[in-house]
């Protein structure tokens, strides 16, 4: 335990984490700073690209084990099973209405990428090797909790207030990150050591430097949307926000040691778990259920689950990770 | 110079409702619009704006100008994706060049 | 489809003054407004394009959907905060759907 | 607040005419206009969006705020630019405050 | 052949081409996968500057050898002469108007500086070297293409059709990027090899990278335009997208030859003939032949000629120029 | 003399440099060459970024000496006492208006960060070290000049022209360039070492070159100023523009002797003294004095004392700034 908090006391003084800090101490304070919206949508087009990229090469290296699929099905699983549990949750512990509470479900199945990100860039800069195809169980994760937060709300005779069509599967499915993630991945796996070659001062050297000024502005975006938010949430739905990645990490380490996969892997697998969507799955809300208040999903989501795990729960993760597979 | 009556409707919708309410003005005939981007804005649901965008990617305005007559047509569709979202529907009476277009 | 008389109002204002325009509209209880881009014009004051930004941050179009009866309090509050700037007000008679919000 | 007739016209053109719109304006004496960047739109000439943009810069649309007895004026310089370019033209009646400027 | 072939299929797995073959494939499937405008107009503005400063230092380097007034008028020549080409060719093959047929015709007789910038990396990674002016030969045969289209139409009595004027010539000669090509160019060959020492991280290293995400966004629109131009093409008008860049290689080929060009420079000289504008000419025809229809041009241009020159053109055209020269 | 004017030449023959002259040349061309907003916004957030960060990492390193303190006065004061000689030197020189004349003394009280940027990158690449905590200072002299300006408005009766309330002076003091550059120092300060190998490969290498492009669109900027300010300003006005940074530079001079910095730390506080703002103060003047005409102290700073300092003012600052510290 302490030696956790002193990794996170470590994790806190890295560049990264300082700039989230700036960005959401800058929000709180009504600065003016802000990222234009086209520089955060490039930077984060970047860094799909290259953890994408990356992840193929690396399993072009080191060959395809057939762990990718197992991989992959325990992903999906854990992303079709949070959403019930972070509903029994919700409906449980807060005053959320059932319509809330299930489109706040679909976030925590789901996942954040950018929190993948960072926990890739502090694996690396430690020296913890990762399975590469750990972008296209991210990838993977994405959608199948919506379903399941769909289904809750269907079944609970608001069936009127689902609004489902082909369409949206396609919104959903081919979303921008999920198409460039797994396109990063295959052009990475196609093209291996000599396509990295080519493109590594690019995706490689700058990746961290990028990332720090990528969570300047999701410091911004998040502390604006606390400042927006005030008063939406009570204690009990914050106190949701802080439990339910442990709960969502504590079932990816099960999985991930199930499925017997590196130090790394185990690490980045609680990750996924852990971290609650805030790009895909809200606008799939908007459209599905248009009805659910955005401001409770997207400030749990981005305004206190997304900050928890980058501080406190990455490090952690890692601890745990490092502790169970190489104790 | 010769002007036409026409309607000029304003749309101001969630930006992932676009495509959904672009079609249904296309099955209801009116193949005439212009999308213009929207900065931020306040209403029953709050304020926003885009610096605060990354879960939401906002709202658009669509602008359609549709002779007189077709005006209701456009509004049911209108209406129909609008219905449970946020946003507002706002029609004013304008004077158009060219009628053979609307 | 039954729709309601309403005003439009667009103001196109300096961006640094957007922030204290909208609060004068809260605070004279308009809280629908949204707020489009502009990319340049031309006036009194000259003619200028966002490409020549660095210096200023170019203008916004503040739109407002109101009932007539506000109409009044939304132009004072409005114009304490333009008077002493650049830019215009012009209100159009529009008709709306959903008149509760307004 | 007391207010003023005037016209509001409301061009959706080629962001390569914007140029020898807002000249022909002011060659006809509108020196006031303000540019409005454009997302996508449809019309006869099919549907496009920012997007889809490497070849064409898009469209903007440029409204304009004169007094009713300079509408002739402006519209006619318009249509010399636009004529046989795609876009819309369209023209409401509003009220202004500061009628000195129109 | 088959070497040609061998060739492309290395081509193939380029992590660029690849780049490009996802945003088609994403734009075709309908995915909300975008890049932002502003940030694609800034890396043609990275791309521009990057590539006219390297040639402005080669320039430098190697001294000025009197083949640069030739290559220029060379250069020239080819675009004046190629839209008389593709005028005949289009009007004998395919069903276009004399004014369609003379608009797509000034696409082909200028040049796409992407395809030139993608053929650049590709030499420099087989090591071949090429003369550094031939950025000033691209920026050169960007215009003279638009003045003989424009004849072709006023000829064909249309010319009712044509409403040219000193401004759009003002607006042609001096668009953004032949001037900053040029200007680029002009800088890298007054600071030389000093000047390159402070730039080189920035200009050189992340280029490829750069590249590759810029093929994506070019992928992107040039798939949303081939789904928005259904119809539009016949079989007979996408052959012409596929013969013709042949012809104007051949005809690149010829003038290079006789000016006597290394390896390199033959290859750049018979991309540049072989490619088609999608950006100067396209804005240069909707204000000088309104009545033109764009989908035709643009969807030749940016959907057939782009996506055959970059897949087996480029590496054909290699292949032959050091076939010819080095064989 | 004649050392500053080679000195200058040489500087005049760095890419930086030539983009600005391009980007002003292509203005006054009127070419339609232009950076995207977004791009330009992003540029200087990675620019500011940067600066702040290896300030804070310099202090780091070299640790805090009680200088710090000291320097930060003496740029207060500066910001706070030129903006009365400018005033003077307006009202006697030009025939500006009150109102116009304070407005422009904000401008040079303040500071240009483009300008110190560029400086430090002079520095740099002539080995020339300064102290770390000189972006702290640039941030503390961006506001204060505000105040005399407003101070000489109200004086002059013209109270009512000043529209100043608390809301403004949190714009002010929190706007995004000073909350940027010193959170960045303070990231940097607190990473030290450690985080800079982090992120070097994206602040250090390419910086100069970022810093080009950026050069380039404020040539562009300062080039459409200037073409829309033609009479605007007289002989008079623009005699100002260019006396101006001279007694700036020369106070900034006396102030950095007197604390005894570094020949890097007295040539950046002399240019910092020298340049004139125009992002913070134009935006503050709109609110604060919205009669005062911007034309005026938007061309007068960006169109004749930037390009000034850019290009004649740097290179001397800093030949004596050496001759006099190191002679
Ligand atoms: N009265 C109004 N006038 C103009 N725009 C409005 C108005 N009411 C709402 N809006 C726009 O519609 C969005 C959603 O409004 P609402 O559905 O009331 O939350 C707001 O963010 C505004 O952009
Ligand atoms: N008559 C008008 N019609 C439309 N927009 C105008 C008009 N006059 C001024 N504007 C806008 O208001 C800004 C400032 O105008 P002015 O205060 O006249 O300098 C201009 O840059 C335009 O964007
Ligand atoms: N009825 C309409 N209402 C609003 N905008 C229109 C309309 N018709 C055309 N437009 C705009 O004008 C552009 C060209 O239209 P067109 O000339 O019909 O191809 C379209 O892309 C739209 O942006
Ligand atoms: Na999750
Ligand atoms: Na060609
Ligand atoms: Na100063």
């Amino acid at each position: 335990m302490v030696d956790i908090l002193t990794l996170a006391g470590q994790n806190l003084l890295t560049p990264m984490i300082l700039c989230f800090a700036l960005g959401l101490a800058a929000a709180i304070a009504r600065s003016d700073l802000t990222v234009p919206e086209a520089a955060a949508k490039m930077m984060s087009l970047y860094l799909l690209f290259a953890i994408g990229f990356k992840g193929g090469v690396a399993v072009a290296d080191h060959g395809l084990d057939g762990q990718l699929i197992a991989a992959l099905v325990g992903g999906v699983a854990l992303s079709f099973a949070l959403p019930f549990v972070a509903f029994g949750l919700l409906r449980g512990l807060t005053r959320l209405s059932a319509l809330d509470a299930a489109a706040v479900a679909a976030h925590y199945g789901s996942i954040s990428i950018v929190t993948f990100v960072t926990a890739t860039s502090v694996l690396a800069s430690r020296g913890i090797a990762a399975e590469g195809y750990m972008v296209a169980v991210a990838a993977a994760m994405e959608a199948p909790a919506i379903v399941s937060a769909l289904w809750l709300v269907s079944r609970g005779g608001k069936g009127a207030g689902v609004q489902m069509d082909a369409r949206l599967w396609h919104e959903i499915l081919l979303n921008g990150s999920i198409v460039l993630l797994v396109g990063a991945f295959l052009i990475g796996f196609a093209t291996g050591a000599p396509g990295m070659a080519r493109i590594d001062a690019f995706i490689v050297a700058p990746f961290q430097g990028v990332l720090c000024l990528f969570l300047l502005d999701m410091g911004l975006v998040a502390g604006r949307g606390l400042r927006g938010a005030r008063g939406v949430l009570d204690w009990r739905a914050v106190a949701f926000g802080l439990v339910m990645p442990m709960i969502g990490a504590a079932a990816g380490l099960a999985v991930a040691l199930v499925l017997g996969l590196s130090t790394g892997g185990v690490a980045l697998m609680m990750v996924l778990a852990a971290s609650a969507s805030y790009i895909a799955v809200p606008a799939a809300m908007r459209v599905a259920l248009p009805e659910a208040n955005p401001s409770i999903y997207l400030t749990l989501s981005l305004g206190v689950t997304f900050p928890f795990n980058l501080i406190i729960g990455i490090p952690a993760y890692v601890a745990i990770a490092v502790a169970l597979t190489q104790g | 110079m010769q002007t036409h009556d026409a309607k000029r409707v304003e749309i101001i919708i969630e930006a992932p409702m676009e495509g959904r309410l672009t079609d249904a003005l296309a099955t209801a005939g009116v193949t005439g619009f212009t999308v213009l981007p929207v900065l931020g804005g306040s209403g029953r649901s709050g304020q926003w704006t885009r610096e605060g965008q990354v879960g939401r990617s906002g709202m658009v305005a669509v602008v359609c100008l549709v002779a007189p007559e077709r005006l209701d047509g456009l509004l049911d569709a209108a209406f129909a994706v609008v219905q449970r979202h946020i946003g507002v529907v706002s029609v004013a009476d304008v004077q158009v060049i060219r009628p053979t277009r609307f």
